[in-house]
C-alpha cells in the first residue's frame, strides 16, 4: 500500500469501498478515484486512441488525458470519459477502464502500436482508396470507427435532472486558489454580490498541497461562508465566457433527489478570473509510460491526499518548482534516484538543498528513453548535446517506478481569450498572458503570470525531441514529436493546420497539456518564435460539459410548452385523438368505439352536412384593432377594401408578404367604426401580430390605431350545419335574427353568456362561432350540445374540418400554400381591393415572375378511378411517362358527403385546364390519372350558407 | 504531385517518413498577372480552381486566401451531404454534387471519407409529414432517392432515436440513402494537393483589399496584401464575406451573414449509424469516424462576422437532441464553435454572373454549402471558363431577386414558415 | 446571450429580444413608381457591413417597441440604441 | 422556502393610449415599469387595468382580456431565487423593488412579473401557459431544498 500513515485531508475515519475493472478496494472520503486508485497502487488506468499504449495518472486536475475511465452509477447513470482525477470518491463507486479488448492489461488493439510507423499523423488520409468507390465505407470505416472512440456512450435514458439559475452578481471570482479567495475577500468586504467558484470539491487551489497553509485557508472560508452575500460554487466549472460579462457556470451537485448538475447562467458588473496555471509535460521517449507524472501532481497526491505515487523517484526538471516536488516526495518517505536538471545548472540554493537532502542531480542532463511494460521501471539519462538531443551513446541507466516531469508552467487563459481579450507574449516567463481586454475583467495569480519563476524555455526544452521516437505531446490522442515534424514537412505550417492535420490538442483535455508543446516544435521546425507562430483558438467549453446541463427542465412534457384550448378536457373525456399543431393540442377526431381515423372522419363531415356539427376553433389566432385609423390601417396591411364594410359585417382577410407571396388569412369582423376583430391561423397567431406591430409603430406611426391579442380570452366554438340555427336560436339573446346575413357578427347573449356571435362558414354550411371569454366556453358548449342532443349534434375535430372546407375549395395556409403563392395563384384575387393604391406585397405582385402564364394555380383533382386518393404532396405530371413536374397535390381526402375522393392542387396554368387530365406521381405504383376540375367540389353557388 | 497509397505509406514508414513533400506548393507572393483569379480558400473555392485547370485548360490560376485555406466555414460546419432538396432546380444542383463524392477520394488521389451512411429526416406533426412526402415524390421524379419511412422503420434505421418521446413522438421521416458525411479537412487539402499539382498558385495570407476596374467598368485586377495582381476573371467565393469583397466593386448583395454555431461530443464507441435532422425539434446529429458526436444548431438571431454565437442557442439544441436521443444527457460537449453563413432571403445559393464583367459569384449557401462543394466548385469554373452560367447553375442567378424567381427551398421546407 | 439596453426598460437580456434586420430601409411611400430593381433594393439587398451597422430589434416580451440600435457586427458591441424616428448617432471612432 | 399559489381568475382590460389620455380614466397611472394594485406598466402607453375600466376621454384603445391571463402568486424569501430558475431579470432589491412590474420570459413563456411588496411576486402568464410554467415552478421549488 502506498497509503501514507499520516497527512492529507482525507477523512481517515471513513473508508469508503470502490471497485476498478471489477476488483475492490477503498479509499477514504476526500480522495478522488485517482488518488484512491494510486493509494491501492494502480497505475495502469487506461489505452490510449490510437495505438493503445498503456497509460497511467498524469495530473491531479482537469489536464488528465490518460485516466478516463467509465463511472456506472445504475441504469442510466453510466457516463464515459470521467476524469479519474475529477472524480471524488464515494460509497460502492463503480469505475471501469475504456477502450480495450480483452482486459487493460492484455489489449489486443495494442498491436496497432507495432505498425506505428505506418500509422504517422494522416495516414488515412493516404490510403484506404479502394479497392472500389466505396470501399472506404464499406471495408475501412467501420473497422476505424470501432477502434476510434474512448468510452461507451450512455445506452439508457438519463433519469436524473438537471436545474438551471440565472445569477447576477458584482463580483464573479473563477478560481479559490490563493488569488481567487483573496479577491473574493476583497469583493466582499467592499460590498456587493460575490460568487466564488471552483472545479474542484475543496477550496483552496495550489493551498490544498501546502498544510503549513491550511489554518489560513479554513479561516478564510469560513469568513467567506459566514458572508450571505458570497455564493460559495465548489465542483463548479466556469466553462463559457461570453458577451458583457456573461458566463456560464456548470454545477456538479448529485444530490439524493436526483439533482445531478446546475448550469448558472451569470451575469457579473466585473470578473476577477485567478485560473491558475498548468504544469507543461516534457517531450522525451517513452514520456507516457504507466508512472511518468507531472511533478506538482506527485507532491499534490502527497500532500494532499496521503498518498506516495512511487517509492524510487526520479525527476526531469526544466524549473525550480521540480524541485520543491521532489523534496516533498523525499519528505514522505521516498527515495530520489536523481533530478536531471535539463538547464545549464539549477539555482545554487536548490542545489544546496539537494545536496543537503543526499540528492543526485545531473545538470544539462535529458531522458534518453524509458523502460517498463505496464509500470515505468527506469530509464536512461544522458547529458544533453549542442540540439539540445540527450546524447544516446553517453547514457547512464536509473531505475525508478515514479519519473516526475517539471516543465514549467503555463498560465490559463482560455477564459480571458473566450472572452476576446488580446493574450501578450511574455518572453521572460516564456508564457502567453492576458494582454488587453474586452470585458470587465481582471486576472490574478499564476494565471497573470504572478508568483510564476522563469524556467527552461518551452523551445528549449523542446528542441532535439523532434526525432526521438515515441516522444508523446498529446498523449491522448497519441500524438508524437515526429507527427509534428511530418505535419510541418507535408506543409501544414499555420498552427491551425498543425493541429487539425495531427489531431494535437483537440482530445477531451482539449490540448491544455500539449498545445504549448505542438507550438514549440512547429516554432522549432519553421524557425520562427512561438508568438509568430500563435496559438490555436480557445473555444467553450473550458473542460467538458454534460448535454443534460445544457437542457436544463426543459424535457419531456416540459420540452416546450403544451397549450391546450378550452375544451381540451372535455375532449379528452370524449376519447378524442389529438395532434400537434404548433404548440397546440388539437382535438382531431373523435372516435367512436372501434371506430378508425377514417370511419369517425366520415361520420362527422355527415353529420355537419346533414344535421349540425360542434367545433373547438378557440386556438385560431385573435387580434382587437381599434382606433380611429383602424379600417385604414387594415387595407394598408390586408389585400381587402375595409374602410366601407359595415359595422356588424365580416370579411375573409388575406395578409401577404412584402414579396406578394399569401402569409395568412381569417375572417375580420367589425364591430364598430373603430373596432375590428380579426382572426389569424394557429399558426399564424404570434407572427401576424409581430408583423402588423411592426408597420403599426415604424412605417405608420402617424396613425392612431392600437392591437391587442384576444386570442386566449375568447374560447370558440364552431356550429356547422343546416340544423346549426335550430339548435343556436333558443340559447341565443338580444340577437336580430333579420339582420344577421352570412358573414355577419354581433354581440348578444348565448346560453346567458356576452358574446360575439360570427355568421361564418369555413364547412360551406350554414354556420356560426360563438365567442366567449375562454373561461366560459366549457358551459357553452355543454348547453349546445344538451340543445343539440334532439338533432343529432356530433363533435369534430381537424381532420373532418381540413375534409369539408376541402369540399369546398377552401384554402389552408401552409398547406395549400408554402411561402410561394400569389393571392391570383390561390384564386382569390377577388379580395383584393381594386382602389387601393397599396397594400403590403402589391408592388411585388407586377413583378414579372407574377405574371407568367404558367404559375401554379389552384386546382380541383378527381380520380378518374373514383376510388383510389392521390398522396398529399404527389407531382403533378402532363403524361404518365413525363418527368416534369408542372405541380403538386395539395390536399387528399374521401369524402363522405360527395361518395369520391377529391383532391386540391397547385399545377401550372391550372385554370385554362379544367377537364383535361393529368397523372399524380405514385411511391408504389404507376401514376394516377386526375381529372383537373374547378376547386369547388359541393355547393358551388353557396346556397347552403343562406339557409 | 507523388500518388498516395498504403503501398506508398509503408515505403516511407520504411525511410522514416523522409519522402513526404507538402502537399500543395504555398508561394509566398502572387505573380504579376493570372488568368483567373479565386478570392476564398475555401472548399467551394478550391474546387473550383481544380476544375478549372482540370476541365477547362485554363493557364494561370490562383487562389487567394486571407487567413488558412479551410479556415472558413469548409472547417466549421457539421459535414452533412445530401441531395434531398424540394425543387428540381435545388435537387439537380445538390444531386450533382453528390455524384462528385462519390468518387472525389479517387479522383483527388485523397481519402476524403465520403460516407453514404443515410441522412434521415424526422416529421414529428402532420405538417411534417406533408412536406417531406412532398419531397419524397419531387425528388423521386428528379431521380435523387428518396423514402418515406414510419416511425418503427426510423427507430430500425437509427437505434438511439426515441420514436415515443412525451412532447413530439416522430411519425415518420425522409431517409436519403445516398446522404451521409465527409471529413471536411480533407476536401481542402485534397482539392488544394490536386489543385496545385496542376499548377494554381494558393497563397495563404493574403487578404484581398480592392477590385480594380477599367474603362468599361470590367475587372482588371486586384489589390491584395501582398500587392497588386493583374487578371481579368475574378470568382468571389467569399461565403459569409462576399458582401464585404462584391462592395469593393460597387455591387451590393441580397446577403446577410449570420454565426451557425456547432458543437461535438466527447469521443465514445460507434454509437450512431446514419445522420439525423429535425425541423420541428430544431437540431441534426451524425457520429465522426474519430467517435464524436458531431452536432449542428440554428443561426444566431443578429447579423456577425464574430464566428461566435451565445450559449443559448447551444442550450435550445441540445434540449432538442436529448429529447430526441435520451441516453445522450450523459454525454459531454467537448468544444463547440461558430461559422459566418451568409443566408439569402430564398435560401437557396448565388452562383454565376454579376453586373461588372469579369466578376463573377458564388456565394448563399447559408447553412447548407459543404454538401454541395464539388458540384458547386464544378459549375462555378464552367460558368467563368466560359463566360455563360452552367445550365444546373442558371436558375441559380442574382438577378432573380429583382425578377422574383425565387427557389425558396426554406417555405418549402416548412421550416418554421 | 447579449444584453441589450431598451430605451424604454434599461438593460435587459437577449432572450426577451427579437432582431429585426437592418434599419432604416424606410419603405417607399408610393411603391407602385420603383422599378423592379429598386423594389428588390429594399425587399432583399443588404449592406451586411461588417463594422459599425444600423439595425432595428424590437423588446418583443418586454415592452412590445421596435427601436433601432448600432452595433458593431465584428466585436458585437452595442454603440446606441435609440427610438424610431430619433436620428441614428455617429458610430465611435 | 417558497409557496406557490394559483390566483382565483381577475378581471382585466388591456388599455393602449397616449399618457394624458391614460389618466383621465381614474387610477393614477403607474411609472415605467412599475404597477399599482389598480395598473400594471407594461410598455409605453400600455397598461393592464385590474378590475372594470373607467371611461377614456380621448383616443385610446381598450379591450377586455380577463380570459387571457391566469396568475400565480409566489411568496416567501426564496422567491427570488425560485423565479431566476427560468427568467434572466435582475431581481435583487436595488433591480427589481417593490412595485415593479413588467413584462418578461419565464422558460419558454412570455409572463408579466409583478412585485406588488417585499415578500409577494405574482406572474401573469396567458391562460394555455399556465400548466407549463407551474410544471417548471414545482419542479424548481423541490431543488430550492439542498437535496
Amino acid at each position: 500500500m502506498t497509503r501514507l500513515a499520516t497527512g492529507g485531508r482525507i477523512d481517515r475515519t471513513r473508508p469508503l469501498r470502490f471497485s476498478f475493472d471489477g476488483r475492490d478496494y477503498t479509499g477514504f472520503a476526500g480522495d478522488t478515484l485517482a488518488s484512491a486508485l494510486l493509494a491501492n497502487g494502480v497505475h495502469l488506468v487506461g489505452r490510449s486512441f490510437k495505438y493503445h499504449r498503456p497509460r497511467g495518472i498524469l495530473s491531479a486536475g482537469v489536464e488528465e488525458p490518460n485516466a478516463l475511465v467509465e463511472i456506472d452509477r445504475g441504469v442510466g447513470r453510466r457516463e464515459p470519459n470521467a476524469r479519474a482525477t475529477m472524480v471524488p470518491l464515494v460509497e460502492g463507486l463503480v469505475a471501469r477502464s475504456q477502450n480495450r479488448w480483452p482486459s487493460l492489461r492484455f489489449d489486443l488493439a495494442a498491436l496497432a502500436g507495432l505498425g506505428s510507423a505506418v500509422l504517422g499523423a494522416g495516414f488515412y488520409y493516404k490510403t484506404f482508396l479502394g479497392p472500389g468507390r466505396d470501399a472506404w465505407h464499406k471495408r475501412w470505416e467501420p473497422l476505424i470507427r470501432r477502434m476510434a472512440g474512448l468510452g461507451r456512450a450512455p445506452e439508457a435514458a438519463d433519469p436524473d435532472r438537471y436545474g438551471n439559475r440565472y445569477a447576477h452578481a458584482e463580483v464573479l471570482v473563477v478560481g479559490a486558489g490563493p488569488a481567487g479567495i483573496a479577491a473574493a475577500l476583497e469583493a466582499a468586504a467592499a460590498g456587493g454580490r460575490v460568487i466564488l467558484c471552483d472545479e474542484q470539491a475543496e477550496f483552496g487551489g495550489s493551498l490544498l498541497a501546502e498544510p503549513r497553509a491550511w489554518p489560513q485557508l479554513a479561516a478564510d472560508m469560513a469568513a467567506l461562508s459566514a458572508n450571505p452575500a458570497v455564493t460559495l460554487l465548489p465542483r463548479t466549472t466556469a466553462f463559457s465566457y461570453g458577451l458583457q460579462n456573461f458566463v456560464a457556470l456548470a454545477q456538479v451537485l448529485e444530490q439524493p433527489n436526483d439533482l445531478r448538475e446546475r448550469l448558472w447562467q451569470v451575469r457579473a458588473q466585473r470578473v476577477v478570473l485567478a485560473t491558475g496555471a498548468l504544469e507543461r509535460p516534457i517531450p522525451f521517449s517513452g514520456n507516457d509510460r504507466p508512472g511518468v507524472m507531472l511533478a506538482d501532481a506527485a507532491r499534490h497526491y502527497a500532500q494532499r491526499w496521503g498518498v506516495l505515487p512511487g517509492r524510487n523517484v526520479a525527476a526531469v526538471v526544466a524549473h525550480d518548482t521540480g524541485y520543491a516536488a521532489t523534496f516533498a516526495l523525499q519528505d514522505a518517505g521516498a527515495v530520489i534516484a536523481a533530478v536531471l536538471e535539463m538547464r545549464e545548472a539549477a539555482p545554487a540554493a536548490l542545489l544546496a538543498e539537494a545536496a543537503r537532502r543526499g540528492v543526485r542531480v545531473l545538470a544539462n542532463h535529458g531522458v534518453v528513453g524509458t523502460r517498463g511494460g505496464l509500470r515505468i521501471s527506469g530509464l536512461l539519462a544522458a547529458p544533453r548535446g549542442a540540439d539540445g538531443a540527450p546524447d544516446a551513446a553517453r547514457a547512464t541507466p536509473i531505475a525508478c517506478d515514479l519519473l516526475l516531469m517539471a516543465g514549467g508552467w503555463t498560465p490559463s487563459v482560455h477564459l480571458f481569450s473566450q472572452a476576446r481579450g488580446m493574450l501578450r507574449w511574455d518572453a521572460a516567463l516564456d508564457a502567453f498572458l492576458p494582454g488587453e481586454a474586452r470585458e470587465a475583467v481582471t486576472c490574478v495569480g499564476a494565471c497573470a503570470g504572478e508568483g510564476l519563476a522563469p524556467g527552461l524555455p518551452v523551445t528549449q526544452m523542446a528542441a532535439g525531441s523532434a526525432r526521438a521516437p515515441k516522444a508523446f505531446i498529446d498523449q491522448q490522442n497519441d500524438v508524437t514529436t515526429r507527427d509534428i515534424a511530418l505535419a510541418v514537412r507535408e506543409g501544414f505550417r499555420s498552427i491551425e493546420h498543425v493541429k487539425r492535420y495531427t489531431t494535437n490538442g483537440m482530445a477531451t483535455d482539449q490540448g491544455k497539456t500539449s498545445n504549448m508543446l505542438g507550438l514549440a516544435l512547429v516554432a522549432g521546425e519553421l524557425g520562427r518564435s512561438v508568438p509568430e507562430v500563435g496559438l490555436t483558438t480557445f473555444r467553450a467549453p473550458y473542460t467538458p460539459t454534460s448535454f443534460g446541463a445544457f437542457a436544463g427542465r426543459h424535457r419531456g412534457l416540459q420540452f416546450d410548452p403544451v397549450r391546450a384550448a378550452p375544451l381540451h378536457d372535455w375532449a379528452v373525456q370524449q376519447g378524442a385523438v389529438f395532434e400537434p399543431v404548433g404548440q397546440w393540442q388539437r382535438a382531431r377526431y373523435f372516435p367512436h368505439a372501434g371506430e378508425e381515423m377514417r370511419a369517425a372522419v366520415d361520420r362527422e363531415c355527415l353529420a355537419v352536412r346533414e344535421s349540425v356539427g360542434i367545433f373547438d376553433a378557440s386556438t385560431l389566432g385573435k387580434i382587437e384593432v381599434v382606433g380611429p385609423d383602424a379600417a385604414l390601417f387594415l387595407e394598408r396591411c390586408y389585400v381587402n377594401a375595409w374602410q366601407k364594410l359595415g359595422i356588424g359585417r365580416c370579411r375573409y382577410g388575406l395578409l401577404l408578404r412584402e414579396d406578394g407571396f399569401i402569409y395568412d388569412d381569417g375572417v375580420v369582423g367589425r364591430l364598430a367604426a373603430d373596432r375590428f376583430h380579426v382572426t389569424t391561423t394557429t399558426g399564424g397567431a404570434a407572427r401576424v401580430l409581430h408583423m402588423l406591430e411592426d408597420y403599426r409603430q415604424t412605417e405608420f406611426p402617424e396613425l392612431h390605431v392600437w392591437l391587442t391579442s384576444t386570442t386566449e380570452h375568447w374560447g370558440v366554438i364552431a356550429l356547422q350545419g343546416p340544423r346549426a340555427r335550430d339548435v343556436l336560436a333558443p340559447l341565443v339573446a338580444g340577437l336580430d335574427w333579420a339582420d344577421f346575413p352570412h358573414m355577419a357578427v354581433a354581440e348578444c347573449r348565448v346560453a346567458g353568456i356576452a358574446a360575439r356571435l360570427f355568421r361564418v362558414s369555413f364547412s360551406g354550411e350554414l354556420g356560426f362561432e360563438v365567442n366567449v371569454p375562454a373561461s366560459q366556453a366549457p358551459a357553452v358548449w355543454q348547453a349546445l350540445m344538451q340543445a343539440g342532443a334532439a338533432h343529432g349534434i356530433t363533435p369534430y375535430g381537424t381532420e373532418a374540418m381540413h375534409v369539408l372546407r376541402a369540399e369546398k375549395g377552401f384554402i389552408i395556409v401552409g398547406q395549400e400554400t408554402d411561402g410561394t403563392v400569389t393571392p391570383d395563384d390561390a384564386g382569390l384575387t377577388w379580395l383584393v381591393g381594386k382602389a387601393k393604391p397599396d397594400f403590403i406585397g402589391k408592388r411585388s405582385l407586377t413583378r414579372p415572375e407574377m405574371l407568367r402564364a404558367d404559375r401554379r394555380q389552384l386546382v380541383g383533382l378527381r380520380p378518374h378511378d373514383g376510388r383510389n386518393l392521390p398522396d398529399e404532396g404527389a407531382q403533378l405530371i402532363a403524361t404518365a411517362t413525363s418527368r416534369e413536374a408542372e405541380g403538386h397535390v395539395t390536399s387528399a381526402y374521401r369524402s363522405a358527403s360527395l361518395g369520391h375522393p377529391i383532391a386540391l392542387g397547385l399545377l401550372a396554368g391550372g385554370r385554362a385546364r379544367l377537364g383535361d387530365t393529368v397523372f399524380a406521381t405514385s411511391l408504389n405504383g404507376a401514376p394516377m390519372a386526375l381529372e383537373v376540375v374547378a376547386p369547388c367540389f359541393l355547393d358551388p353557388k353557396g346556397d347552403r350558407l343562406r339557409g | 504531385m507523388s500518388g498516395f497509397s498504403a503501398f506508398r505509406l509503408l515505403r516511407e514508414a520504411l525511410r522514416g517518413q523522409s519522402g513526404w513533400e507538402p502537399q500543395w506548393r504555398a508561394p509566398a507572393q502572387p505573380q504579376a498577372e493570372y488568368d483567373v483569379v479565386i478570392v476564398g480558400g475555401g472548399g467551394h473555392g478550391l474546387a473550383t480552381a481544380y476544375y478549372l485547370a482540370k476541365e477547362h485548360r485554363v493557364g494561370r490560376i490562383a487562389v487567394l486566401e486571407k487567413g488558412w485555406i479551410g479556415g472558413g466555414n469548409t472547417g466549421r460546419n457539421t459535414t452533412i451531404i445530401r441531395s434531398n432538396y424540394l425543387f428540381p432546380e435545388s435537387a439537380a444542383l445538390y444531386d450533382h454534387a453528390v455524384q462528385l463524392w462519390e468518387g472525389l477520394s479517387q479522383e483527388l488521389n485523397y481519402n476524403v471519407m465520403f460516407s453514404p451512411r443515410g441522412v434521415l429526416m424526422l416529421a414529428h406533426n402532420v405538417h411534417d409529414e406533408q412536406s417531406f412526402r412532398r419531397h419524397v415524390h419531387a425528388n423521386r421524379l428528379a431521380g435523387v432517392d428518396n423514402e418515406w419511412l414510419d416511425a418503427e422503420a426510423c427507430r430500425a434505421f437509427c437505434p438511439p432515436l426515441d420514436i415515443h418521446q412525451q412532447r413530439y413522438p416522430v411519425l415518420g421521416g425522409a431517409l436519403q440513402r445516398r446522404g451521409g458525411v465527409a471529413r471536411h479537412d480533407a476536401v481542402a487539402w485534397g482539392y488544394a494537393r490536386a489543385a496545385s499539382a496542376l499548377g494554381v498558385d494558393i497563397i495563404q495570407n493574403c487578404e484581398v483589399t480592392g477590385i480594380t476596374r477599367g474603362v468599361d467598368g470590367g475587372v482588371t485586377g486586384l489589390s491584395t496584401s501582398r500587392g497588386e495582381v493583374r487578371t481579368r476573371k475574378v470568382g468571389v467565393v467569399a461565403a459569409g464575406s462576399t458582401s464585404l469583397v462584391m462592395a469593393m466593386a460597387g455591387v451590393r448583395m441580397p446577403l446577410e451573414s449570420f454565426p451557425l454555431q456547432a458543437l461535438v461530443s466527447e469521443p465514445v464507441k460507434p454509437v450512431f449509424p446514419c445522420v439525423v435532422m429535425s425541423n420541428t425539434v430544431h437540431a441534426y446529429i451524425s457520429q465522426s469516424d474519430k467517435g464524436e458526436l458531431v452536432i449542428g444548431a440554428g443561426t444566431d438571431q443578429y447579423p456577425s462576422y464574430s464566428q461566435a454565437g451565445g450559449v443559448q442557442i447551444l442550450s435550445h439544441t441540445l434540449e432538442a437532441i436529448c429529447e430526441l436521443f435520451p441516453m445522450f444527457r450523459r454525454m459531454r460537449m467537448l468544444r463547440s464553435w461558430g461559422g459566418i453563413v451568409d443566408t439569402t432571403t430564398d435560401r437557396s445559393p448565388i452562383i454565376g454572373l454579376t453586373p461588372v464583367p469579369g466578376l463573377y459569384v458564388n456565394c448563399g449557401w447559408g447553412t447548407g454549402g459543404f454538401k454541395a462543394t464539388p458540384g458547386s466548385g464544378h459549375v462555378f469554373a464552367a460558368t467563368i471558363a466560359r463566360g455563360e452560367p452552367h445550365p444546373i447553375a442558371a436558375p441559380f442567378s442574382l438577378d432573380r431577386f429583382v425578377t422574383g424567381r425565387l427557389i425558396d427551398e426554406a417555405a418549402a421546407a416548412a421550416v418554421a414558415h | 446571450m447579449l444584453m441589450i439596453d431598451c430605451p424604454w426598460c434599461g438593460a435587459r437580456a437577449e432572450l426577451e429580444f427579437r432582431h429585426c434586420g437592418e434599419a432604416h430601409l424606410l419603405r417607399p411611400a408610393d411603391p407602385a413608381t420603383l422599378s423592379d430593381a429598386q423594389w428588390a433594393d429594399y425587399l432583399a439587398f443588404r449592406d451586411n457591413a461588417r463594422g459599425w451597422a444600423r439595425e432595428r430589434w424590437r423588446h418583443v416580451h418586454g415592452c412590445g417597441r421596435f427601436f433601432n440600435a448600432l452595433r458593431h457586427t465584428q466585436t458585437d458591441r452595442f454603440a446606441a440604441t435609440y427610438k424610431p424616428g430619433q436620428a441614428w448617432p455617429e458610430p465611435p471612432a | 422556502m417558497v409557496e406557490i399559489r394559483e390566483m382565483p381568475p381577475f378581471a382585466c382590460t388591456l388599455l393602449q393610449a397616449s399618457a394624458a389620455v391614460a389618466a383621465t380614466l381614474g387610477p393614477a397611472v403607474p411609472a415605467p415599469l412599475t404597477a399599482t394594485e389598480e395598473m400594471l406598466w407594461l410598455g409605453p402607453e400600455e397598461w393592464l387595468l385590474l378590475g372594470e375600466p373607467g371611461v377614456p376621454q380621448g383616443p385610446a384603445s381598450l379591450v377586455d382580456v380577463s380570459d387571457r391571463y391566469r396568475g400565480l402568486a409566489l411568496h416567501g424569501p426564496g422567491a427570488a431565487t425560485l423565479l431566476n430558475e427560468g427568467c434572466p431579470l435582475d431581481l435583487a432589491d436595488a433591480a427589481f423593488p417593490p412595485g415593479s412590474c413588467t413584462r418578461t420570459v419565464f422558460g419558454k413563456a412570455e409572463v408579466i412579473l409583478w412585485r406588488p411588496s417585499a415578500a409577494e411576486w405574482r406572474l401573469l402568464v396567458a391562460r394555455s401557459f399556465s400548466p407549463y410554467l407551474l410544471a417548471l415552478l414545482h419542479e424548481a421549488q423541490a431543488d430550492l431544498t439542498p437535496g
